[in-house]
């Protein structure tokens, strides 16, 4: 075997609980693996499907979305419209072979930056596990503008 | 048949890279740039192919093509202006540029004024808004050779003070002795300090009154101005083949091949975008 | 496309020494948009941002990016730089590279080429970015606020005291709330009403508060700092203006066995009446259910016995609108339906009454003017059982959650039992005694010691009539065997419940509420007084069950944020706010029932002829928090978020 | 005496062809949609369709094609441009119809400014068609003056003989020539009747048609609103049709590269033509399906002298909501 | 043909005591396999109705005709259930009133065709009810049945070789009466989320993200998968989302013209087994 398969994956993330406890990964002095990009956003209400796609566009191996936990949300309920969206579209991705390893969902606190270096390097691990999207890379590939991320 | 046909081995659709060497705005949303070539080719072929009424597609890779005129006159080539409302996507991206920063130009492309036949002519530009820029590539082009013509009157006018354009420019015309310049804004558009008219454009032509003989109208407008710029004129006494104005539709192309302007049995991107009046009373189509 | 500056912190050694800042910065300057690209080992510095400041003057940048520790640290600072150096705060954009790459990477490598993308998708984002400028919003000095009880009262004292205008909505006919009803209060034992009564006159006089009882609010509009609110001026029937409270009316109304709400059911009134003797305004009501006039179209008797003609039969309800800047709600509790619990006999037996009618048979102004005396027959009770948790910590008949102040009120009702009644002997079933609370502990420690109040740990399964005793069935857990008391009364402690139109009424004003009823506050920690609607504060057992100093701790809380809003003519907000395209709307509405703050309004497109094209959707900047909740749900994409446009997301996911 | 290909010999012809450069295209039968496509084997075509769904227009102007990627770097961008697949072949067995749609289209992409998109594959390829001896109820050639066995925009007609076994050639131009010079060892001389081609009734009077669309005073006839009330204005008819040929200009990737390319566009959706400033010029639509139907027998014969239609009647198979340009013409017919 | 016959003067009534100033039905079409739609203003115009199995268009979308229902009269329409459905779900989006329609509504098994009792939305809600709880077609369809079995991979070959064959001429949007918006999400261009172009991946997006706007509002009419003219098997992917939402939230797309919105709504105690 040559070189390990070193994922890409981009991230999602609220602002006031994930990307909180992100920070408290950090200033934890925690480690994890580098393989994740993330987008700050300020809800996961926020968060549209589109967003998925574009990412997939771009080249990633998988997607990480994450928020405050139910009933934590800083305006809340954006976190449980979230919800509810995302089950629906990952049942559509799940349908159309886009597998559910590849998109996954978290609820991640500010305080919970232990669970954040954990999630990333779990989530990092299984899709490398699953290798490559290659299936993806073929469409990206066929549209001639190849995917750089 | 199609053996016939010859390769000439050129893709139409692949624009000539410009460089941004000047930007000013002239009114909110409407900004005026100033492009220079940046391979010797294009700009060669520029120079050989452009006059006076013809238009470009200005695109911002990524962002796509947007159709508008070349504001600069037939008479200065060594660069491209052109104006713009800040709209869509293409002109956001646009307006977004720096100077210095590269955008793309595809053209020229379309007819043009045949000033040649205004030799010796008195001619009478109407404009409006933010029209004016087609205008003034026939007006500059006249004007530089000023000696060729007759009387020039403009008539100008917008919504507001504030949506007029070329400001320094028609300070410049307003000082000229061999120009006579109609300055107007819409009732209610006036500010306080305003010394020049108020009232709807084909209005105020009417006041203005310019004599139909041995004239030559151009009108430059949105289409509801030009609509009742026509009537005026008409009633004014105006040969509908001595009035020239220009069709402004959507474009993706620019060579007559992708539909969208199609007006009738023309292709305003090749057949226009200049039509004579005339001309365009046989084109329902034309939605004025 | 731009001119961006990239500015790369080494954060001393906090993010150079995991990555290549020197790299980073030499590549960044290669970046399309790109016009400066430095390093410095602490931008936050003074020396650091003056830097910042220079570059964006010296390049007429038109955005930036520092790359450096989270947004939450510095994003403020570096916003405040921007401004200071004549760039729109919002053109600038932090890259986190120290909490969020160099902290938490091992290879340095592999850290420098995250950070590079982490540093080019915020070029490409801030290169998006527009001018954002913060919303003002003015604001009417003005506070509503709706209860007249303990929390009303103490909020609308607090928030007139310094200076601002008031007006206080109060349901009924008086003020008091039901801390009028009681009889003495935990811990300290002194009278309810002698503290209560005071603050209810000092409110009616204060020349900054306008009082409004027997009102109900209609409708809210608008938004924080502008609200318009109708008030509904229920009819009392009875001339404000003229009525001295002379009380000769009620002397003559005929019908006078009306069972008395104030007293709950254990005393009686007239048709026309006040609560209670203290009531302010002392003016009565005329309670039109009950009017003999007004069934029969007979009687009349106390406009005949008025001598200052103050009734007046045909009144009418009436409207008044009032601009509003801020609003305090506290609306209080009811306590719980108590016929759930057959087994308890409640409404059976006429001597099993809850604690609230136990508060009314002790106080001094009661119906048996402060002695306990059973309903039935008037006697005085030899053996009272107290049975806590009478619905509360009951997730099958009552409510989960613990009422708190039961095992106070318990404690006190059996110390006050063994005031009055010598020799009187107190059984109290309980699950746990919660007293914590300054003072608390000690008081029930007293009761037991001291008044001999005898707790059985247990709870009760059932409560019959044998031989004029109510017999009380129940299970001592510490014994591990059943008891059965023999008792004159059994006074049950319910649940304390929202009112029973809170539902409703929180949706009249925009705010959200729990699974109970009870008003949410926007975060339960930090944001523990506001609701979930800017300018709308909450104050009392409107928010969950509470005693009295919580509930005046909260109101104060509440007022003092009133007042912080009303120290400005305006108020400054984030202009994170959604905004729609208005050419674009469908219309569908999935964004206002979408919005967690009711911030999406409905607005008429009408032509030039006033003929109504379509409505689309208005996002009230004012009541717009920001979240993007709507963003998302829009189909037609036609709401977007400023500060997180689509087209910045997309560029900074595309710029990756 | 003419010269035949027995079916048998396909085979022979497609190895011959292939080996000589030419890719072999036909009708296939796809598992949910009939096309033209790529075949090794003769076993691949399927001849017996009146049409395929999908239109021969397809593989001169694909729906989506490259045209030119750029890279954007600090003060510099790239543009480096796509050509058409360069190769040879040869499409055997098109319908008449999908054939002159190449024909009518070709002045249209090459008027002044060539588009070498086009004419490159028109150049490479040499159209084999086959006369039909089938129809089905919405096939219309013969009303627009065209037959089943039309020559129009063919290299090489075949005319099919009795029971499947063969086609009859008759080339029409040197590149057909060429072509069957290849598989000249696999042809006999025969003197075998072809089969009769089908015959397609008329369905309209397409000169009382285009004299009303061309009096200025139709234009507004209230006929028009009548006819499209029921359009959805789906593209469906203007993607399947053989020459109907607008397209759309996009640009695609990410921040930093990406692709300019050329997309089927069409007149039936609003923003067609929509302006910036939210004028449409074509805003209901009823003007957008008058856009339609004039700009085919009325606008485009006016400036290229032939008629837009080929007469295949894929609109009306495949229209949502059974429209077409046949229902139109013959009310247009009956006014 | 009785059916037919009823409605044609149940049509002319409606018409002629100005109850509705016009129904939307079926007419003949260009074979006789096909139906057209039929806009029917007078009693000539009513004899052209059709009405039998054959008839499956979802007729709701002209609804929401820009101009048609704005001058407040009533407009009449034939609709199978599912067609009642889709107006409930109009209505419940504010795209019209529903007081303004008039429910001519039928339903076939085999070739029968019948009448449905009620002419008013709300006569419906039982019949409605009934199919939420007892759906008429019980059995999966085969197809749905094989892309269940499959693994991520075949699933997601299956559908790209589906996909690779859209050419995004938007019929099934068009088609769609749920896609009433006056600007689709593949239109807004700044930034273009959908690649417009058709290749595999702007295809791929384009039905995915159509599918996911119309989860919890499809209510399987068929309008798109008949519209597709290259037979797309749209109506599984909107069919397996029903379920979905059916079965997550027991939402059922059209029960009446007050439903909130599946998506624009939430429980606390909504399923997240799938969150980490």
């Amino acid at each position: 075997m040559s070189e390990p398969f070193e994922p890409k994956i981009v991230a999602f993330v609220c602002t006031y609980c994930t990307y909180a406890g992100a920070d408290l990964a950090g200033t934890s002095r925690l480690k994890y693996a580098p393989n994740v990009r993330i987008v700050r956003l300020p809800c996961t209400g926020r968060i549209s499907p589109m967003f998925i796609l574009k990412a997939l566009q771009k080249g990633a191996d998988g997607v990480l979305i994450s928020g405050c936990h139910p009933g934590d949300c800083h305006f809340t309920h954006g976190n449980y419209h979230a919800r509810r969206r995302w089950m629906v579209f990952r049942a559509l991705l799940d349908f159309t072979g886009i597998s559910p390893e590849r998109v996954k969902f978290s609820w991640i606190s500010a305080a919970e930056g232990g669970k954040f270096a954990d999630l990333i390097n779990s989530v990092t691990e299984e899709i490398r596990n699953l290798g490559p999207f290659d299936q993806y890379q073929q469409l990206i590939k066929e549209t001639e503008s190849p995917a750089t991320l | 048949m199609t053996e016939n046909i010859q390769s000439t081995q050129q893709n139409i659709y692949k624009p000539a890279i410009m460089k941004i060497v000047g930007r000013h705005d002239e009114a909110p949303g409407v900004r005026t740039m100033r492009l220079e070539f940046q391979d010797p080719a294009d700009h060669e072929q520029f120079k050989k192919t452009f006059r006076t009424g013809m238009f470009g597609l200005y695109g911002v890779y990524g962002e796509g093509e947007s159709t508008f005129c070349v504001a600069s006159p037939e008479t200065r080539k060594e660069y491209i202006e052109c104006t713009f409302r800040q709209s869509g996507r293409v002109t956001s991206a646009l307006a977004n540029a720096d100077i210095g920063d590269l955008v793309t130009f595809r053209g020229p492309y379309g007819n043009r004024f045949p000033i040649e036949e205004f030799h010796g002519k008195n001619l009478l530009f109407i404009s409006g808004g933010i029209a004016l820029p087609p205008t003034r590539s026939v007006i500059w082009s006249c004007l530089d050779q000023r000696e060729k013509f007759g009387k020039v009157t403009i008539v100008y006018g917008a919504r507001t003070v504030a949506d007029l354009v070329y400001k320094h420019e028609l300070d410049e015309w307003q000082e000229r002795a061999d120009v006579e310049l109609v300055l107007t804004v819409d009732p209610g558009g006036e500010s306080p300090d305003w010394k020049h008219r108020v009232g709807f454009v084909p209005t105020v032509l009417e006041e203005a009154a310019p004599s139909p003989d041995n004239c030559i109208a151009v009108i430059c407008g949105p289409p509801i101005m030009i609509k009742f710029t026509l009537i005026s004129l008409k009633k004014l006494g105006f040969d509908e083949k001595n009035v020239y104005t220009t069709l402004e539709n959507r474009m993706k192309c620019g060579v007559g091949k992708c539909g969208r302007c199609n007006v009738g049995s023309v292709y305003v991107c090749k057949e226009g975008p200049v039509f004579t009046a005339a001309e365009v009373s046989r084109m329902p189509a034309a939605d004025l | 496309m731009a001119k961006i500056g990239v500015f790369i912190c080494h954060c001393g050694e906090n993010i150079a020494a995991k990555v290549d800042c020197t790299k980073l910065a030499a590549a960044l300057g290669e970046h399309p948009g790109v016009a400066v690209s430095v390093e410095y080992k602490y931008f936050c510095s003074d020396p650091g941002q003056e830097s910042v400041k220079k570059a964006i003057r010296d390049n007429n940048l038109s955005g930036i990016v520092i790359a450096a520790c989270s947004p939450r640290m510095h994003e403020a600072t570096f916003r405040k730089a921007c401004a200071e150096a004549g760039l729109n705060p919002y053109l600038c954009e932090i890259a986190n590279i120290r909490e969020q790459c160099s902290w938490v990477h091992t290879d340095g490598d592999m850290a420098t080429a995250k950070a590079m993308d982490i540093v080019r998708s915020m070029v490409e984002k801030v290169k998006r970015n527009n001018k954002l400028q913060s919303i003002e919003v003015p604001v009417t000095r003005r506070a509503l606020v709706i209860g007249g009880g303990i929390a009303g009262l103490q909020a609308a004292l607090d928030i007139a005291n310094a200076g601002q205008e008031v007006v206080l909505v109060e349901r009924e006919p008086s003020l008091g709330g039901h801390m009028a009803q009681l009889s003495e209060t935990f811990p300290t034992l002194d009278c309810s009403q002698c503290i209560m009564t005071p603050r209810m006159v000092e409110t009616a006089q204060h020349p900054k508060i306008r009082l409004l009882t027997y009102a109900e609010v209609e409708s809210v509009d608008g938004y924080i700092g502008n609200f318009k609110v109708k008030i509904r001026m229920k009819s009392r029937y009875v001339d404000m203006n003229t009525c001295t409270g002379c009380g000769d009316c009620m002397t003559k109304c005929p019908a006078k066995k009306i069972s008395s709400e104030f007293d709950c059911g254990l005393g009686k009134r007239t048709a026309i009446y006040t609560p209670f003797a203290q009531s302010v305004p002392n003016i009565p009501v005329i309670d039109k259910a009950s009017c003999i006039y007004f069934k029969n179209g007979k009687c009349k008797m106390c406009q005949k016995s008025c001598q200052l003609n103050s009734i007046n039969f045909e009144m009418q309800d009436e409207f008044i609108d009032l601009e509003i800047g801020a609003i305090v709600v506290a609306t209080g509790f009811q306590v719980q339906n108590t016929a759930v619990y057959g087994e308890y006999g409640y409404g059976k037996f006429p001597d099993v009454i809850t604690g609230l009618q136990f508060e009314r048979l002790a106080s001094a102004s009661g119906p048996t003017a402060g002695k306990i005396l059973r309903p039935s027959d008037g006697k005085e009770p030899e053996n009272v059982v107290f049975i806590q948790c009478a619905g509360s910590r009951d997730p099958s008949k009552g409510v989960r959650y613990c009422s708190k102040i039961c095992c106070m009120y318990t404690a006190k009702h059996a110390m006050l039992y063994a005031h009055k009644v010598h020799g009187g002997k107190t059984h109290i079933f309980y699950m746990d005694i919660r007293a914590a609370g300054k003072g608390y502990d000690e008081f029930t420690r007293r009761a037991i010691e001291e008044d001999e109040a005898s707790y059985v740990r247990g709870r009760v399964s059932k409560v019959w009539q044998e031989n004029g005793k109510l017999m009380v069935r129940g299970v001592d857990t510490l014994l591990g065997k059943p008891v059965t008391v023999a008792a004159d009364m059994v006074v049950l402690a319910t649940a304390m419940v929202s009112q029973p139109n809170a539902k409703e009424f929180a949706k009249t004003i925009g705010i959200a509420y729990d699974e109970y009823g009870f008003y949410n506050e926007a975060h339960l920690k930090l944001r523990p007084v506001e609701s979930s609607t800017a300018g709308v504060f909450l104050a009392g057992a409107c928010q969950s069950p509470k005693d009295i100093p919580d509930s005046v701790a909260q109101a104060s809380a509440s007022a003092s944020k009133v007042l912080a809003l009303f120290s400005k003519e305006k108020l400054e907000r984030e202009p994170v706010i959604a905004v729609n395209n208005e050419a674009t709307c469908a219309g569908c509405w999935g964004c206002v029932l979408a919005c967690p703050y009711n911030a999406i309004e409905k607005k008429d497109i009408r032509d030039r002829s006033g003929r109504l094209i379509k409505q689309v959707a208005y996002v009230n900047p004012g009541l717009c928090q920001g979240c993007g909740t709507c963003v998302t749900f829009c189909r037609s994409n036609s709401l977007d978020l400023a500060g997180f446009t689509e087209k910045q997301i997309f560029a900074e996911v595309m710029g990756l | 005496m003419t010269r035949i290909l027995f079916s048998d010999k396909l085979d022979n012809c497609i190895a011959k062809w292939r080996s000589a450069g030419l890719t072999v295209i036909g009708p296939v039968q796809g598992e949910s949609l009939s096309g033209y496509a790529a075949v090794e084997k003769a076993a691949g075509f399927e001849f017996g369709m009146v049409l395929p769904e999908r239109p021969l227009k397809e593989l001169f102007f694909p729906q989506t094609e490259p045209m030119l990627r750029y890279t954007i770097k600090k003060n510099e961008i790239d543009t480096t441009d796509f050509t058409a697949p360069q190769g040879k072949r040869i499409i055997f067995g098109a319908r008449a119809c999908d054939a002159s749609g190449l024909a009518i289209d070709d002045p249209l992409f090459g008027w002044d400014y060539k588009d070498e998109y086009w004419f490159q594959r028109r150049n490479e390829s040499v159209i084999v068609t086959i006369a039909c001896t089938k129809a089905d109820d919405f096939c219309m050639c013969t009303s627009l003056k065209l037959a089943p066995d039309s020559t129009k925009g063919s290299d090489v007609l075949l005319r099919p003989i009795d029971k499947n076994r063969g086609w009859l050639i008759e080339e029409l131009t040197d590149r057909g020539r060429e072509a069957f010079a290849i598989i000249s060892d696999y042809l006999q001389e025969s003197s075998e009747p072809a089969v009769p081609t089908v015959v397609v009734p008329e369905k309209f009077n397409l000169d009382a048609c285009v004299t009303w669309l061309q009096n200025p005073e139709n234009f507004d006839s209230k006929f028009w609103k009548e006819i499209s009330m029921r359009c959805i204005g789906c593209a469906s008819c203007t993607y399947l049709c053989p020459t109907c040929h607008c397209f759309d200009i996009q640009d695609e990737g990410d921040t930093y590269s990406g692709i300019r390319r050329k997309n089927w566009d069409s007149c039936s959706f609003a923003l067609f033509t929509m302006h910036t400033s939210g004028h449409n010029p074509r805003s209901t639509q009823s003007a957008r399906w008058r856009q339609r139907i004039m700009h085919k027998f009325n606008y485009f014969p006016g400036k290229f002298s032939v008629n837009s239609c080929s007469g295949c009647g894929r609109c009306s198979r495949q229209c949502p909501v059974d429209m077409g340009i046949t229902e139109t013409l013959q009310e247009i017919s009956k006014l | 043909m009785i059916t037919q016959e009823k409605y044609r003067t149940t049509v002319k009534e409606l018409l002629a005591s100005g109850s509705v100033k016009m129904v939307i039905g079926y007419k003949p079409g260009s074979t006789p396999d096909r139906r057209r739609p039929l806009f029917i203003r007078t009693s000539e115009e009513a004899d052209q109705l059709v009405l039998d199995s054959t008839c499956m268009t979802n007729l709701s979308g002209y609804l929401v005709t820009e101009g048609l229902l704005s001058d407040e009269k009533r407009v009449g329409i034939f609709l199978r259930p599912e067609g009642i459905r889709s107006i409930n779900i109009l209505a419940a989006e504010y795209q019209l009133n529903i007081e303004q329609i008039v429910i001519l509504g039928f339903d076939s098994t085999g070739r029968d065709v019948r009448p449905l009792e009620g002419r008013n939305a709300g006569d419906f809600s039982g019949l409605l009810s009934e199919i939420k709880e007892k759906p008429v077609q019980t059995s999966k369809e085969p197809l749905l049945e094989r892309i269940e079995k499959m693994n991520a991979q075949e699933r997601f070959d299956f559908w790209q070789e589906e996909f690779s064959r859209c050419i995004k001429c938007y019929a099934c949007r068009q088609a769609c009466p749920m896609c009433y918006c006056r600007r689709c999400i593949v239109d807004s261009n700044q930034p273009q989320w959908i690649n417009t172009s058709s290749h595999t991946l702007g295809n791929f997006e384009w039905n995915i993200v159509r599918a996911f706007h119309l989860s919890g509002r499809c209510v399987q009419c068929g309008n798109c998968d008949r519209a597709c003219p290259v037979n797309i098997p749209l109506r599984l992917i909107n069919q397996r989302m029903a379920t979905e939402v059916l079965d997550g939230f027991d939402h059922f797309a059209g029960l009446s013209p007050t439903q909130e919105p599946v998506l624009a709504s939430f429980k606390k105690d909504d399923t997240e087994t799938f969150i980490l």
